[in-house]
């Protein structure tokens, strides 16, 4: 889907893409990085908005330095910042975003009702976009990236100031598009969680490089015989139980407790543990990496603090 | 004290290195421009009329209503607009602090622009031989006290009116230069409601060709015209009215800053 | 019975050809601009300069007809073109710029200004558009506007002047006029849209934009008329830009040049030129989908 | 982190304490009597009567719930249209002494853009009082606390969004307030930072210092304090600790997910008790979802369960326990 060979691209006197090369596979993909990464950088690129120092790319088999037009006629880009046409009303904007790709006025107008449907903004829609909340800006860039029924779409920061509920509506679009509609997604964002429950595989950038690529499942293997732990009631009974039984217990993260066993034991140490102490369990997990633990350790494998 | 020292020192450095010092700059570039030009071509007598008709038109009409407009009208609505008055009124200090710094930063600044400006045009002025006749009809020491005063009446009002109004800008250009241009070049008594009124006074009665000057203008027509030390009170009263509106105003304003877009 | 899918849909219409994509944009913001009732009103207001040199025409015709009665066709013809020739259309010009600039400064001031406070400049350039295609586009609609200012009231005058002509004489002596007339209109739109859309896109607040603008205007002209009336050196109005365009509004119709004029039309034209390109340069230079890194 | 979480009651509440107020404490760090707030016609916050205790809290709500305007009452910003709120003791409206002891990190990316980071803090450390040279020490602590010691030199405006949310956080900290206003201080902040200025609030809890901190990203929230207090409508909705808030709403069932060895027995076990509801095994013959009106009943049953029948329960999850749920339970 994208196809990048050492590609080099900086302003004035610094580089910020230090010459990577990659291949980012169909379907949804997270692209991760601390602030000052690249991943701005890299998308901007794609869209024909920097050039390239060197190397080269390609977006959907099209090359970026040439046809960056092409590219940018199949791919719907959703910018980070709040961005809007001014004194317009909703319906308009995307319209007229679907115009700016070559629709007629008729398809766009009626394109523009059906994607502001898809995206949730129903009365809101006639309502001129100054006066909109940070939310409904998400999902009106939202339409106006797919407005024209883009083959590929760019998201960055795509649940940036959204509540909760606005940000789940917005990643089961995000999840709806991505799978069941075909439309390959590249979801730039700082929230980890957000890029698990949307994407399937993930790009990690770090100063301006690839630090780690791949599916998010293979990334995430289990440790074995470890075990996360909420418990309710005195801990320190309950602590001194699982020692006697020959685990290591230690401090994880939101009040829950990492609980490592012994050799050979089963789970029935812990709720042994349990009611020796006398307290109740609240929830009991085998223990995987989160994203987030993978990003950190991408991260402190390189030792990059730059600048964030 | 303190705080007043500190807003004062920062308001003084944004109006320095700020965009808007280069309107200002570019009004006070003008009457030395046209001085510049025009000088060479021009007959020794006609020096005096110059120096006064580019005082009483250039400076009077657009330099100081200019400074006023760019300096004092955006002192508070600025950090309004921006935001920034946050970090200003959320610290241990009395709100009017802010104001009377932020008056005294513009009072700084546009003192030294029009004595830069004015210095600037004279010495200009001066290069051509025989050009001392300024002098004779009152040189910088008469006309400056006319012109800082108005300065100084014009900032307080609308630094009021930059506090009152929370898009200030379109109400100072039609005041500056609409009621202004308007009303003070109307013969009869509306005229008294305008500001250039008491600084052409004031200049009038200091120079000698400005008499002169005042009455081609039609501002001395004879009766009822107020006195060079009455015009200055006005001027002063003018400001100081301006001032006590800015801060009764920011007193109880309440500043809900939303996120910037 | 079907079910039929309520969520998104795939779209597979024709998209258009790149070479309209600059038309797109104007047509778009010339509909956007004219929702707005005061643009609409100053529109109209910018044609009551014409309606008012038409009753004038029409009362030096009246006059024509009883010349026609005493002295024939022919003369009467020729006192026509005289009297409606050059001078008196050139009555209209400063009317004419003054409206484009009241104009540029209520729909154009925002045109480049308001896209960079909104950040729309982004959305524009996600799009397959180039810098180019956006200045043409911004260019388009506020060259409309001002054609509307300019060229309508003149060729209406002109009508007006011909069709209550008795006899064909007069339209054979002045038959140059309607051209001369179009190429004024577009010299004045030319200029002041690029110079309008230049100040724009120095500034992200179209308040401020459009004061600068009428400032620069003023300035200009008070600049020029207070050097001319110190020196009485002609030379000296080049520096206003109403100015320039009346000069070459003189010399394009042929109108008597005035004492503030007695210069050659070329310089004033070389202004206007510089201004043009290099407002435009200025507008292309600063519009861009990437800002500084930040 | 060091602290456990404290032992807390394991006694049920009766379903009668259900939305009874909690009593206002006068002598909490921020107490709002009775307090409204309107817009002219547009309502901010109504009647809000409710008092945030030390340590640190959440502040949690849809847009547009109120939560600017409570932040906004509790710095003094805007005044109430009626009640009263009274910050460590003091009335906050026209009281900028108090600013001595409040600290404000600000939602707004507003900045003097040509100002450095570090004369920012100092300037910031001045107007609270401080000489020159106590603020530019101050300053330079608080900008290393930030991690922002790198760029201190560089201008604000040329500072990338997790710059500018640092630099905003410092200014907040830099006279040692007593109580800390944090209006969605992890915005644009990239993971990393993300996990520092959590660990930060953390740290200022410890401190003894009042927090009260407002996000959109509940499971961050979580991480920083299990208190929160919920707003929605302009009105309260829930404040105390999430699990207790969990444990009130009875009206919704506690859904739990069990993987064990052998789940057609252990759903038979879980039948003969009254409070469970609904057993349900999913496809895959692996899981029981179980939904209990009594939590803390079926939890206190499960170790002896698990160890008298054998089956190994290799996983018990509930996602009804967290922040994420009791949010989606009151914002409806």
């Amino acid at each position: 889907m994208i196809d990048v060979a050492g590609l080099e691209v900086g302003y004035s006197d610094t580089l910020v893409l230090q010459g990577i090369s990659l291949k980012i596979p169909e379907g949804a993909v997270g692209l991760l990085g601390p602030n000052g990464s690249g991943k701005s950088t890299l998308i901007k690129t794609l869209l024909g908005h920097l050039k390239a120092r060197s190397g080269s790319g390609s977006v959907l088999g099209l090359d970026i330095a040439r046809r960056f037009l092409d590219i940018r006629q199949r791919v719907g880009y959703m910018p980070e910042r709040d961005c809007f046409f001014a004194g317009m009303n909703g319906i308009a904007s995307v319209a007229y975003a679907g115009q700016l790709v070559g629709m007629s006025y008729a398809d766009a107008k009626q394109r523009a009702h059906e994607v502001l449907n898809y995206v949730g903004l129903s009365e809101e829609r006639y309502r001129a976009v100054d006066s909109y909340s940070a939310g409904m800006l998400q999902r009106i860039k939202l339409a106006q990236a797919l407005v024209h029924d883009p083959k590929l779409l760019f998201l960055d920061e795509p649940t940036n100031g959204m509540d909760p509920r606005g940000r789940d509506e917005m990643l089961e679009l995000i999840r709806d598009i991505s799978s069941n509609k075909g439309i390959h997604v590249l979801v730039s964002s700082h929230l980890l969680p957000d890029v698990e429950a949307v994407c399937r595989d993930v790009v990690v950038l770090a100063g301006g490089e690839v630090l780690a690529q791949g599916d998010i499942e293979s990334m995430r293997v289990s440790a074995g015989g470890s075990y996360v732990v909420r418990i309710r009631g005195e801990h320190e009974p309950f602590e001194r139980a699982l020692t006697a039984a020959g685990c290591t217990v230690a401090q994880g993260e939101r009040a829950t407790l990492r609980v490592t066993l012994g050799d050979g034991a089963g789970t029935d140490v812990v709720w042994r543990a349990a009611r020796e102490g006398g307290v109740q369990v609240r929830h009991l997990e085998p223990s995987r990496r989160s994203l987030e633990d993978v990003f950190m350790e991408a991260l402190e494998s390189v030792g990059s603090e730059g600048e964030r | 004290m303190t705080a007043v020292w500190l807003v004062f020192r920062h308001t003084l450095w944004q109006l320095v290195w700020g965009k808007k010092i280069l309107v200002v700059a570019a009004a006070a570039a003008l009457p030395i421009g046209i001085a510049a030009l025009v000088g060479p071509v021009l007959p020794d007598d006609d020096i005096q009329k110059i120096w006064i008709s580019l005082v009483m038109g250039v400076f009077v009409q657009l330099m100081l209503p200019l400074t006023a407009i760019a300096f004092a009208l955006g002192l508070i609505s600025d950090e309004v607009e921006r935001g920034t008055l946050l970090y200003l009124i959320t610290r241990p200090n009395a709100k009017w602090t802010v104001v009377v710094a932020k008056c005294l930063a513009y009072l700084a600044v546009a003192t030294a622009m029009i004595l830069l400006a004015l210095i600037g045009l004279y010495a200009v002025l001066r290069l051509k031989p025989g050009a001392a006749a300024i002098d004779e009809v009152g040189g910088i020491a008469a006309v400056a006290p006319a012109l800082l005063l108005g300065a100084i009446a014009y900032g307080g009002l609308f630094l009021g009116v930059g506090t009152v109004f929370r898009k200030p800008m379109i109400v100072g250009v039609i005041f500056a230069f609409g009621w202004e241009g308007l009303l003070g070049n109307i013969p009869g008594q509306t005229r008294l409601l305008s500001i250039v009124y008491y600084i052409r006074i004031m200049i009038g009665r200091a120079t000698n060709e400005g008499t002169r000057f005042m009455q081609g203008m039609h501002v001395d027509d004879g009766v009822g015209v107020p006195s060079a030390t009455a015009s200055a009170i006005v001027l002063i009263g003018i400001f100081l009215a301006g001032v006590a509106i800015a801060i009764w105003s920011f007193g109880r304003k309440q500043y809900a800053l939303s996120r910037v877009q | 019975m079907a079910l039929y899918d309520q969520g998104y849909r795939h779209w597979d219409g024709a998209l258009s050809g790149h070479a309209t994509r600059w038309l797109t944009i104007t047509q778009h913001g010339v509909r956007q601009a004219l929702r707005n009732k005061w643009l609409v009103g100053l529109l109209l207001l910018s044609q009551l300069p014409m309606i008012g040199l038409s009753f004038v025409a029409y009362g030096m015709l009246q006059a024509g007809d009883r010349i026609a009665q005493m002295e024939g066709a022919d003369a009467a013809a020729v006192r026509m073109a005289e009297g409606l020739g050059a001078d008196f259309f050139m009555k209209l010009v400063p009317m004419e710029i003054f409206w484009v600039v009241v104009i540029c400064a209520f729909a154009g001031a925002g045109l480049v200004a308001r896209d960079r406070e909104s950040r729309a400049l982004e959305i524009y350039f996600s799009r397959p558009l180039t810098r180019l295609d956006y200045l043409i586009g911004k260019f388009g609609i506020i060259f409309t506007f001002s054609m509307f200012a300019t060229i309508v009231p003149s060729l209406l005058l002109y009508a007006v002047a011909v069709i209550c002509q008795p006899t064909m004489g007069y339209l054979k002596q002045t038959w140059t006029m309607p051209f001369a007339l179009a190429a004024v209109s577009i010299v004045i739109s030319t200029s002041a849209s690029a110079v309008v859309l230049a100040f724009s896109s120095l500034g992200s607040r179209y308040r401020l934009v459009a004061v600068g603008w009428i400032g620069f205007y003023f300035v200009s002209i008070g600049f020029a008329q207070m050097l001319f009336g110190l020196t009485k050196q002609p030379e000296f109005t080049i520096v206003g830009f109403m100015n320039n365009l009346e000069r070459v509004a003189i010399a394009l119709l042929g109108a008597t040049v005035r004492r503030e004029y007695d210069y050659s039309w070329m310089w004033s034209a070389l202004v206007l030129a510089v201004l043009t390109f290099g407002g435009l340069l200025l507008v292309l230079r600063r519009v861009r989908a990437v800002e500084a890194v930040k | 982190m060091t602290t456990n979480p404290q032992p807390e009651p394991v006694t049920m509440k009766p379903a009668t304490m259900k939305k009874t107020p909690a009593p206002v404490d006068p002598s909490a760090p921020v107490v709002l009597n009775h307090v409204s707030r309107w817009y002219g016609e547009v309502i901010g916050v109504n009647d809000i009567d409710v008092s945030i205790p030390g340590g640190v809290t959440g502040l949690l709500g849809p847009n547009g719930a109120g939560k600017t305007t409570l932040i906004r009452l509790m710095t003094g910003q805007i005044r109430p249209s009626k009640g009263e709120v009274r910050v460590l003791g003091e009335s906050v409206w026209n009281n900028p002494g108090i600013y001595r002891r409040i600290g404000l990190c600000p939602d707004l990316d507003s900045f003097w853009e040509t100002m450095t980071g570090y004369e920012f803090v100092r300037y910031t450390a001045r107007l609270a009082g401080y000489s020159a040279g106590d603020a530019s020490t101050r300053a330079l602590a608080q900008l290393d606390r930030v991690k922002l010691t790198h760029a201190k030199d560089r201008k604000v405006g040329g500072y990338s969004k997790g710059m500018r949310q640092r630099v905003k956080l410092a200014q907040a900290m830099v006279h040692d307030p007593e109580l800390v206003v944090l209006d969605e201080p992890l915005t644009g902040l990239d993971p990393v930072g993300r996990r520092e200025v959590i660990e930060l609030v953390r740290e200022l809890g410890e401190q003894g210092r009042h927090v009260v901190v407002s996000s959109h990203i509940l499971h961050e929230v979580e991480a920083m304090t299990p208190r929160i207090l919920l707003i929605h409508r302009g009105r309260i909705v829930a404040a105390g600790e999430v699990h207790d808030i969990r444990a009130m709403i009875d009206e919704h069932p506690h859904r739990i997910e069990i993987e064990c060895d052998d789940v057609r027995a252990l759903a038979r076990r879980l039948l003969e008790f009254d409070d469970v509801i609904r057993v349900a095994i999913e496809d895959d013959a692996k899981r029981l979802r179980v939904e209990t009106v009594r939590p803390d009943d079926f939890y206190s049953r499960v170790p002896e369960l698990a160890i008298e029948t054998g089956i190994g329960i290799e996983r018990m999850t509930s996602s009804d326990d967290n922040l994420e749920a009791v949010f989606h339970y009151l914002v409806k």
